[in-house]
């Protein structure tokens, strides 16, 4: 699966590469775009080959600390409208508190590390990249 | 002399009017001696913080990190994934 | 949405009930029935009348708790295949940590406090109640 | 003397060999007067637990709590759901 993608993410697919019958929990988190103040969409870019990388090192990363989790994430590319979601993460495990807190890693992680922008669209036509941390 | 690949990301790209391009620096050098370059050639860069984020070849690297010839140069401006 | 049901689950439809524009962070949970030493698959029971009050009363608590948040939650009944999920949640909220928060809560509610039951069905044709809490 | 309706869930159904029925008790009582007079009408009830758990018109309740003609008590086996 690739974790980079300019399509719309699905949350049945990233399951189908967590989920198994020896796996009892599954939390799974998406982020979505957020109507804040007038945005109708944002336009995600990423130094692509370092996000595919750090990526994969959160993700060996999340795998050494809870090895019975299976871990996928996806993180959409380009112009994404308000309530389509931007990143999915979906994480299970033979029992729930390993499935919340793997999943939870993964997106703090994500926050920090991935080498990804934002630009906000407004409905007046303006644009902005949004350069503070955001808490959503 | 050494040439070292020079990217740019987001606002960056637009301060720099280039999103891809490589600098001459007497390597091996530091990603801050890139950087001091990168705002000579590109005088619209003078705009990054002081000490903007870094990456070399792929992974983000602290601005004391070496640079030998060849290697890639990432300035990021605040990550805002997800 | 009917709390309890005896169809399978959808995280598509419990999506559709929470999230909207102002929610920029969902968090979901899927119980599943895992394999434990030949479990071929759970029948679940409830006190159905109580378990819907008991959900009612969980969900509304919860939004006491994170006004912000919007959360649904269906328990599935019945006979229910290893691999399959008992029961799913979803938490939207402006905010991640909401989101997160919530939807464990509800999942640790559930846990203490829904009168359901499990009998679990093995490959050579024995049953057993499961009467300790599992840490799914 | 008061009719108290009595449900009997998973286990404690098998144990009963039924899952609803009604015993007389003088009420007002207490749960706990409840679940004694159901252990001598349904014997096999004598094998749940001293203090089962219980509900009182579908809510969880101590063994203390008053017990009206009327009212639904439930005897719960422990929670296992999720």
């Amino acid at each position: 699966m690739m974790h980079l993608t300019r399509h719309r993410l699905e949350v049945a697919d990233l399951l189908a590469e967590v989920q198994s019958a020896e796996r009892g929990g599954t939390c799974v988190f998406l982020g979505t775009v957020r109507n804040d103040a007038g945005v109708t969409g944002i336009d995600y870019t990423a130094y692509e080959a370092m996000a595919v990388e750090e990526i994969e090192r959160i993700l060996a990363e999340t795998h050494e600390r809870w090895p019975d989790a299976r871990v996928m994430l996806q993180h959409r590319l380009g112009l994404i409208p308000v309530g389509e979601a931007s990143i999915a993460i979906a994480a299970a495990a033979p029992h729930r508190d390993a499935a919340f807190a793997a999943c939870r890693h993964v997106i703090e992680a994500v926050k920090k590390r991935l080498p990804i922008w934002k630009k906000e669209l407004r409905g007046d036509g303006s644009e902005q990249w949004v350069e503070a941390h955001d808490h959503r | 002399m050494g040439k070292v690949s020079v990217r740019f990301f987001a606002r960056y790209a637009e301060l720099a009017g280039c999103s891809w391009s490589a600098v001459n620096v007497q390597t091996p050098a530091t990603v801050a001696d890139v950087i001091s370059r990168v705002r000579e050639v590109f005088p619209g860069t003078q705009a990054m913080p002081p000490r903007p984020l870094a990456a070399l070849n792929q992974r983000q690297v602290k601005l004391d990190a070496t640079v030998k010839e060849g290697d890639e140069v990432a300035l990021l401006p605040p990550l805002s994934g997800g």
